[in-house]
């Protein structure tokens, strides 16, 4: 395995495109290391993305949108001053990855590039409605966050590609995001099943809302269905039933030593309703 | 003479009897007894057993001795973790 | 095999080793550097036994690359104690039994210092989350939290 | 060995809380593990594992791995001795194997290569050729009708020919005639119970370091419970005397009952005389996961018989464990111990091994006991529902005593179940009003403990301190206890005394650390040995009065002349005597060697409380209360150590921690993230009260307590569940799956 640690992008792409074998690309290194030790993936070539400049960087732009880099760990997100204040949802996601430790290296793009459907950041991430830019031999382009897994460990980016970015629009008013996962004990687990809602309201009512589940289907999947279920409602009890029974409705489940077909689905429809209930709440008290 | 109760699934090798009488001073001599008087339990005995007088588990001991004052029990050898 | 060589600090002390570049951090310490105190429990990053710092930031050292470590500051559980003066941390650690086996201490040791060095007064939930990723098979961690308790008492206490 | 009558008067060490003595080594990191040695010219060792659950090895084919640049040393099969019968050959088989892949994970080859990582490259570059074979991996599929049959060798001679033939061992025990005892029964509950296979999950992974030379004589360090048991098996798999090989215990990162036998040892000495150099192993957790053993996975059948009072009539209990591909499954255990608790008159108990395509089992704490509880304590919780009796009403009618004739068949002397009863009775945690979703669980269980072959020296130097050597590794503190038990009988303080963990060639002969015997029989080989260097130096201070032997005591670190004839003298402390010991008749050392048999039966009670969420299933720990019977506590902190672990790994065992295989008969959760133990945040603090019923046959009463603690979780958590939840939780673990499961039926039943 050869080790490279690139100072720019356009080095890392270029080191990516030279390769034979295997390329991987470091970030945080919890996916890439373990897959290593347990013999699943070998790299030939390792690209260490975090002596590029500005990868660590949190930046919110005046537009109230914010850049996140590629190298920032989960523990900076959760450290940030007003990151969390403004998307709740989404640094409690990637703070839900791993233990403390883990939380020192994991980083979204990591989350995001290893193409789990059980990832916790990504659900977050795809109802923010963020968007990442890739850079390959062709130049840079622009991708939604959602078009970026296409199956387990599977993505759309080209094997020259590396993602340079992400972009989280701007939060806006009477608006709030919430991630929460089942697992069987507090801590250290993969998610059996994963929700993230991001919503808006109008006074009482909902009038936006993207709701996107994990670990129920082969990718993560945003259900428009049960964003319907819930906008225009003040998420009464009658409208919770909907958005369960939409979740429900879109959940194409295995069964795997995590969970079973059939638990994996109730418990998707009874975690729409309690983080839909949270962000709710924290919508109504938002600014 | 001393009183041995076999546990229940060594029935079989003693004619149905659960408690048997063998001459004997010491485990040594009770289990060297039990098997000429019963070959069936031989195979069981060079296993392994433990031996309990008054309450107490004898496991690995041929010297213990035994009298007919004692309740003695063959136990199935319990492991240790 | 395309070894590198890597100029790095641990404990204080400037070090310099070479390494295969699959070598993790952990392997690095214990096999290279001769510092044994960091344990591999499970080389995944689910067990903390291998717990360190680099450059103050808690992680896995079997999560962190050896060729990682150029010019970072890594701490182990052998640069806890300052020469014969034991972190009050391990003093609590003993005073309470907080171990029996004693080999998820040292993860669990570098851990908890990092915690208190960010907050002095760690509620049980707070310190129990932090350690979730500290496996501990023998203490059921009652001890461990009361020692960390009673650690933090102390350090604000030392003000 | 009797309990002392003078153990009336205080103690002075025994039962205070001192630093354990490796704590320093412990938390600075110096402590040496089984990882944690190094010699020069080592190699490292790796292994080639069956990718399958059952077949047979046609071809191994190890040309390309040899080829491989650092590669030294091959071995297989071949390189081990012949002609091994019984255990030995049980264990041969698991840790390498012959003919037949029997496991997921089986041993077939192993290499030593100059560095881990080539040694693994290497592992990757050996072709093995295998025809596969059916296999069957769920104990009730292995006794059902067509599955394959694993080993019919391995059936031992009391199994009736019309058993299934992956029944390898059955056991039978009991009293009085179960038919008369149901007879009398107003009420009879039968029921089925599964639990999965659990693993030790101790955090260090087996590790040594093995150095065979040209002349034949090995070392061996390792982390093991018990360095002599280590030598005598590896002796016999080489082909070598015991002697020849020196075993060095390392420090142990936790066991459990899995480190009281051997994995790698063997073959990392195997590839150390092929490479003519050192060789160290280290395990993976995969690897651990999947070739070391777990607790057998078992299947229960309970069927209890009880007047309207609640007296127990009648108890009738099938216990079937699986022992993996090995007839080694504890299946008399739970026969044994699950009703033991209890005074019934009439009781019949069934254990059955069973053999399946799984790494042969491990001892796990008190190996056999918690299924059999699991079962046994949910059928008493139910039907003291049924009959409308406070469950702890309920233990105490039926509660075992002194005198009373167990169904294990001996007699109790003196116990102290009906106490930990009380105890929890009077505890506040039996009080606390439990809320909507929320559960209560109450379980006892009973534990042998065992004695075992024990040798321990001590020496005095000549300042007056005292070197004590033991041969049982310490895994949680023993070297605390012993230090105070000999502070104690020699009067003088506790930091005065250094204990070592002897390797085999510098002491005789001990069994392992398991069996919770260490503070019991090493406490008491402990207190005899320093007793005989009591005596000892009794007899020099007589010698310095002139006075007879017998007219000098020994008080509180001091010779002292005793009795009316005896004269009147200074008390010489330890230290003078130390420091004229050369010239007074030589050194003075104490031992003693013996396998003491009175271990004292442990019985402890557990409560705990749980609330389950309706939603999802998942069940969460709200409060948990140890109360076990310790003889005595010679060192609390670690004695209620012992109670706190032993009851969380029983909580990780009831609610989340399995064994799962697929189709494939490969093992699906090989790391920690799906293997589920219980971390720091799953939990509450454990509560603990330590009761103290003499054993009779220890000098200060001390009984075992490293077992016992795991008997009653599963039965505890089990019935809390149960109560929250108002389903019957009849299979392990109670996973949120399962757990909504019931629930949803329920709802669905209840309209």
């Amino acid at each position: 395995m050869k080790y490279h640690k690139p100072t720019s992008f356009k080095e890392a792409v270029a080191l990516a495109e030279g390769a034979e074998g295997v390329t991987r690309f470091l970030a945080g290194g919890t996916d890439v290391l373990v897959q290593l030790r347990l013999d699943i993936v070998t790299p030939d070539t390792l690209v260490d993305m975090k002596a590029i400049a500005g990868v660590k960087d949190i930046t919110r732009n005046e537009d109230g949108s914010w850049d996140i880099g590629v190298a920032v760990s989960g523990a900076e997100m959760t450290e940030h001053p007003t990151l969390g204040k403004e998307w709740p949802g989404l640094v409690e996601a990637m703070d839900l990855i791993g233990s403390t430790q883990v939380q020192g290296r994991a980083t979204l793009v990591g989350n995001l590039c290893n193409g789990s459907p059980a990832a916790d950041s990504v659900p977050a991430l795809m109802a923010t409605g963020a968007v990442v830019t890739v850079e390959g031999k062709n130049g840079t382009r622009q991708l939604a966050v959602a078009d970026v897994p296409t199956g387990p460990g599977k993505t759309s980016l080209a094997a020259h590609e590396v993602i340079t970015n992400i972009h989280i629009p701007p939060r806006g008013q009477n608006a709030a995001d919430a991630y929460e996962r089942f697992i069987p004990r507090t801590e250290m687990d993969i998610a059996v099943v994963g929700c993230a809602v991001n919503l808006r309201l109008d006074g009482d009512k909902i009038v936006e809302a993207t709701v996107v589940m994990g670990a129920v289907a082969p990718t993560i999947r945003i259900v428009p269905d049960a964003a319907k279920a819930i906008i225009g409602t003040t998420l009464d009890d009658a409208a919770k039933d909907k958005l369960a029974e939409a979740v429900r409705a879109a959940c194409q489940p295995i069964d795997d030593k995590r969970g079973t077909i059939e638990f994996r689905v109730h418990v998707a429809g009874v975690l729409a309703k309690r983080v839909a209930q949270t962000a709710y709440d924290r919508a109504r008290t938002a600014h | 003479m001393v009183k041995v109760e076999l546990w229940a699934g060594l029935r079989a090798f003693t004619g149905g009897e659960r408690t048997v009488e063998v001459d004997a001073k010491n485990i040594r001599e009770l289990l060297q007894a039990l098997s000429d008087a019963y070959p069936g339990l031989k195979p069981i005995l060079d296993e392994g057993v433990s031996v309990a007088i008054d309450g107490e588990i004898f496991a690995d001991s041929l010297i213990e001795p035994v009298g007919p004052e004692n309740e003695i029990v063959l136990m199935q050898k319990i492991r240790g973790g | 095999m395309s070894n590198q060589a890597v100029s790095t600090t641990v404990n204080g002390d400037p070090v310099q080793f070479v390494c295969d570049p699959r070598e993790t951090l952990l392997d690095v310490l214990r096999d290279r550097i001769g510092l044994t105190g960091s344990k591999e429990g499970c080389g995944t990053g689910d067990c903390g036994a291998c717990s360190v710092t680099v450059d103050g930031r808690l992680v896995c050292s079997c999560l962190v690359l050896g060729v990682e470590a150029e010019g970072k500051k890594i701490e182990t559980v052998e640069g806890i104690a300052e020469g014969p003066n034991l972190h009050v941390l391990q003093e609590k650690i003993i005073e309470h039994a907080a171990l029996q086996c004693g080999i998820c201490t040292p993860g669990i040791l570098v851990a908890a210092k990092n915690l208190l060095e960010k907050n002095t007064n760690p509620t049980e939930t707070e310190i129990r989350y932090w350690l979730a990723g500290n496996l501990c098979r023998c203490t059921g961690y009652d001890k461990i939290v009361r020692a960390v308790q009673a650690a933090a008492e102390d350090l604000r206490k030392a003000g | 060995m009797a309990f002392d009558t003078q153990t009336e008067k205080q103690f002075k060490y025994i039962g205070t809380r001192p630093k354990r003595q490796d704590g320093v080594d412990k938390v600075t990191g110096h402590a040496l593990y089984g990882a944690d040695t190094y010699k020069a010219g080592m190699l490292h060792g790796a292994i080639v594992r069956s990718p399958h659950a059952h077949a047979r090895i046609i071809k191994i084919d190890t040309s390309k791995a040899e080829a491989l640049d650092g590669v030294k040393a091959v071995v297989t099969r071949a390189d081990f001795a012949t002609g091994l019968t019984g255990e030995n050959w049980n264990i041969l088989e698991n840790i390498m194997a012959d003919k037949t892949a029997l496991y997921d994970g089986h041993a077939i080859a192993a290499i030593a290569a100059t560095s881990n990582l080539i040694a693994r490259d290497a592992v990757k570059l050996v072709e093995v050729e295998y025809e596969i074979l059916p296999h069957v991996t769920d104990i009730k599929e292995a006794i059902s009708e067509g599955a394959p049959i694993i080993r019919e060798s391995s059936i031992e001679a009391n199994v009736p020919p019309d058993h299934h033939k992956n029944i390898t061992r059955r056991f039978e025990c009991g009293k009085g005639d179960v038919d008369v005892g149901f007879a009398e029964a107003d009420l009879i509950v039968e029921r089925d119970f599964t639990t999965e296979a659990a693993h030790q999950g101790y955090i260090e992974p087996h590790a040594c370091l093995a150095h065979m030379t040209a002349d034949g004589k090995g070392e061996l360090w390792c982390t093991t419970q018990g360095h002599y048991n280590v030598q005598r098996i590896c002796a016999a798999l080489l082909g070598m005397e015991t002697s020849q090989l020196r075993v060095t215990a390392s420090e142990i990162g936790g066991g459990f009952g899995a480190k009281t036998t051997v994995f790698i040892d063997p073959v990392a000495l195997a590839l150390s005389r092929k490479a003519n150099r050192p060789v160290k192993m280290v395990m993976t957790r995969s690897e651990v996961l999947r070739a070391t053993g777990p607790a057998s996975s078992s299947w229960s059948t309970v069927k209890v018989g009880m007047k309207k009072d609640g007296t127990i009539t009648a108890a009738q209990a099938t216990y079937r464990l699986q022992g993996g591909a090995f007839p080694s499954a504890p299946s008399e255990s739970p026969a044994q111990v699950t009703f033991a608790p209890y005074d019934i008159e009439h009781a019949e108990m069934v254990g059955l091994s069973v053999m399946t395509n799984r790494p042969k089992q491990a001892a796990f704490r008190a190996p056999g006991a918690p299924m059999g509880v699991f079962a046994s304590e949910q059928v008493l919780d139910e039907m003291a529902q049924e009959l409308g009796i406070d469950p702890i009403e309920l233990r105490l009618k039926n509660a075992a005593k002194e005198g009373t004739r167990g169904v294990h068949g001996p007699t109790f002397k003196r116990i102290g179940l009906i106490e930990t009863l009380e105890a929890a009775k009077a505890h506040p945690h039996y009080s606390i009003p439990l809320k909507e979703n929320q559960g209560r669980g109450v379980a006892c269980g009973f534990w042998f403990n065992f004695g075992g072959s024990t040798s321990v020296s001590m020496a005095l130097s000549e300042d007056g301190s005292v070197a004590l050597s033991i041969g049982t590794p310490d895994i949680g503190g023993s070297r605390a206890s012993m230090a105070l038990m000999a502070a104690e009988v020699l009067g003088i303080p506790y930091e005065d005394i250094r204990v070592t963990v002897a390797d085999t060639a510098s002491l005789g002969y001990n069994d392992n650390t398991h069996g919770s015997r260490v503070t019991y029989a090493v406490g008491l080989a402990t207190i005899e040995a320093c007793r005989s260097a009591v005596k000892e130096m009794c007899k020099r201070a007589a010698l310095k009065w002139g006075i007879d032997e017998e007219a000098v005591s020994w008080e509180d670190g001091y010779a002292k002349p005793s009795g009316p004839n005896a004269g009147d003298f200074e008390p010489l402390p330890l230290k003078a005597i130390a420091s004229e010991m050369t010239k007074t008749g030589g050194p003075i050392n104490g031992h003693f060697e013996a396998s003491p048999n009175t271990a004292g039966p442990g019985f402890a009670t557990h409560l705990v409380d749980v609330e389950v969420d309706p939603e999802t299933g998942k069940t969460t720990v709200l409060r948990y209360t140890v109360v076990m019977d310790a003889g005595k506590a010679i060192h609390p902190d670690y004695v209620e150590g012992q109670m706190q672990g032993g009851a969380v790994q029983g909580i990780g065992w009831a609610l989340n921690e399995e064994y799962v295989y697929g189709k494939d008969g490969r093992l699906q959760n090989t790391v920690f993230l799906d293997y589920r133990v219980p971390v720091a945040s799953d939990l509450p603090m454990i509560d603990c009260v330590i009761i103290e019923v003499p054993n009779p046959g220890h000098p200060f009463g001390v009984r075992g307590v490293g077992e016992t603690s795991i008997v009653p979780p599963l039965g505890a958590v089990a019935n809390a569940v149960s109560n929250a939840t108002g389903v019957r939780q009849t299979d392990l673990p109670m996973s949120p799956p399962r757990v909504l499961k019931g629930i949803l039926e329920k709802q669905k039943a209840n309209g």
